[in-house]
């Protein structure tokens, strides 16, 4: 939180003139490489001396690393530098081996991230199982999923969004770009849209506790 | 493949192929992520677009499936159970004309959403598996192998007010104004002390005098404690005129209070 | 934007040409950005296609980060990508906390500044606890106090004084526009709510008779 507004350290209030922009083009390039994790234009912006234009800096450097090993790309509201994909055969050594994911989790993840904010009840609908605590748990822990904020329907259920972590994951601008999204959206397959015959929300059964007949519900009506 | 054919091979004979399908889903059930897998598997079989997809053809599949199942002495989940009671129901909702008197959902509606949601959920294994095939972070593209941490320094800047300086200083000078009420218990005289006195003094006057008088030595020069020692004192004396041990008067507004013992004693 | 790229994994020995040396020149940056450990020429060689020039495609890397942000650098015998010096800085987040003066610290200097020049048993006294040295170095380091001259008593003990910095800090024209206690009170800026944690037992105005004598001792030194 010590971002955007703190003028950085030696901020005689414009004193000085700010750096030229191929300057503060450098430093957007240093801070960007020297860190793993997207940092955002106020971020970046903080540690600048006064005066200075992250964005227009950030524009900038993107243009200069087009096409080359490395690219500045975007991660939600941050920014990163990444390895080029087609270079992926280079880095055999830095691959990190991950636990494959079990297809519930890969489930679940894909409808957290194309039905966010999207709460337990609505994944157990659209999977027509329950959802273990494990599946949810382990998604938090690899950091691709969170909660969001709760719904306001009765019983007030969390909610699960997907993380800017999720986006880096797997290279996405925002969630808007996430594959497929479109034509799920034109085909009507995103829309929540309740049993016949219930009245309205699915969401009121989203009880911490999830017993084994919680799913049949769905349809027994 | 003709629908009304694949409908009959469920029931009666059918290919060696087909059996030994069949069977390889039966022994699979585990493999099944609950009734909806299993329905979707099922339409796949009909080979269409899951929007055109016989729900009606689709409950038989499943019922057929349940049944074989059971013969089979597989054990099943409830909730396998539940969905083939379910789609029995559908399926007679979908094959007996609407009953007027009835105002469910008809069984269009809900043939309708259960293909939806077959739908709905083959979609999101599609996407699922989109997803999965993207460049992934440490497999296709990498982060920063020796990210510099960004040290945070700490300047501090203290910060003061005249105001502050000046209340610091008032604070330090009045400290002992600010004694705590424990630490100021020499200064107050008790109502139980000065009713203790009193009692003890009482028997002994049967003249008027000023409760003042009464004040014990030590208490009338110092201000705070003669304030305390007076109200303590008359406060007292009331007490003692209550319970019918003295008589207390005074002549005038701010003239001295006086008491003397009750005379019938 | 990849494009050009040869497809390199499937590196039958030569049967391709080797990559142009603008694509040897990516490879070698997207090794350097994403290992942890610096990479010596022959490494990067055997993670190359066959045919590649590590050396010359180096050369061109270095080049090309000349005067950047980061820089190509030796390390040891191997090759890293490290933040330009002149940049470091920006490794550095400054937070700039603006923090209250503990109270031991603002009565002390409360003290120097009316009573100067002060001893520290005479600061003693006063407070009626103990002075820390760290309390009078932290007032002597923000410039606010300072050592005055040595008292011509037994021990000779050294006295402290408020500066000229103090004086601008507070906005004072000199020590003596210290108001005193009575003028504070009137002017309403004495809070005579008892500190946190002490009871009052006394009405406000209770002290303005209690001793009389005290807050004249304050002004007459």
């Amino acid at each position: 939180m010590m971002d955007d507004a703190l003028p950085p350290a030696e901020n005689g209030p414009s004193l000085f003139k700010a750096p030229p922009i191929a300057e503060q083009e450098r430093m957007i390039e240093a801070m960007l490489f020297a860190s793993a994790d997207p940092l955002t234009v106020p971020q970046l912006a903080a540690r600048m001396p006064h005066g200075c234009d992250a964005s227009e800096a950030l524009a900038h450097l993107r243009k200069r690393y087009d096409g080359r090993g490395v690219r500045v790309v975007k991660v939600g509201e941050a920014w990163a530098i990444r390895t080029a994909p087609d270079l992926a055969f280079l880095m055999q050594n830095e691959v990190v081996e991950t636990r494959k994911l079990s297809r519930a989790a890969i489930e679940t993840l894909a409808i957290v991230a194309y039905h966010q904010p999207v709460t337990r009840a609505e994944i157990e609908e659209i999977r027509g199982v329950s959802v273990s605590r494990g599946t949810l748990d382990l998604l938090i822990e690899l950091g691709w999923i969170r909660l969001g904020r709760r719904r306001m329907t009765p019983g007030r259920p969390v909610t699960f969004v997907a993380t800017q972590d999720f986006l880096d994951h797997f290279g996405l601008e925002n969630a808007r770009d996430l594959p497929g999204l479109a034509e799920l959206r034109s085909a009507g397959l995103l829309d929540s849209r309740p049993p016949p015959g219930r009245v309205s929300t699915v969401e009121d059964n989203d009880d911490e506790v999830i017993d084994p007949d919680d799913q049949s519900e769905m349809f027994d009506e | 493949m003709a629908n009304d054919g694949w409908q009959d091979s469920v029931v009666r004979g059918q290919s060696v192929a087909e059996r030994l399908a069949e069977e390889a889903l039966i022994v699979d059930v585990d493999g099944f992520e609950g009734p909806l897998d299993l329905l979707l598997s099922l339409s796949r079989t009909q080979k269409v677009d899951l929007r055109k997809v016989s729900v009606l053809m689709l409950a038989e599949q499943y019922l057929a499936f349940i049944e074989r199942a059971k013969s089979l002495r597989i054990e099943l989940a409830a909730d396998y159970l539940v969905m083939a009671a379910w789609l029995a129901f559908l399926k007679s909702r979908l094959l007996l004309p609407p009953d007027p008197s009835d105002d469910g959902p008809s069984g269009e509606d809900l043939a309708a959403h259960l293909a939806f949601q077959l739908e709905r959920l083959a979609g999101m294994r599609e996407v699922a598996k989109k997803l999965m095939a993207r460049d992934q972070l440490g497999r296709d593209f990498f982060a920063r192998g020796v990210p510099e941490t960004v040290t945070r320094t700490k300047a501090v800047t203290y910060s003061a007010t005249l105001l502050d300086l000046m209340q610091a200083y008032a604070r330090i000078r009045t400290r002992d104004d600010f004694r705590p009420f424990v630490m100021d218990r020499d200064s107050v005289l008790t109502m139980e002390e000065a009713l203790e006195r009193m009692r003890g003094l009482i028997g002994y006057v049967g003249e008027w005098t000023t409760i003042e008088s009464y004040l014990p030595d030590g208490w009338t020069v110092d201000p705070t404690r003669r304030v305390s020692a007076t109200a303590a004192t008359f406060a007292a004396s009331l007490e003692l005129v209550k319970a019918g041990r003295a008589e207390i008067r005074q002549a005038e507004v701010f003239a001295p209070i006086e008491i003397r013992r009750t005379t019938r004693q």
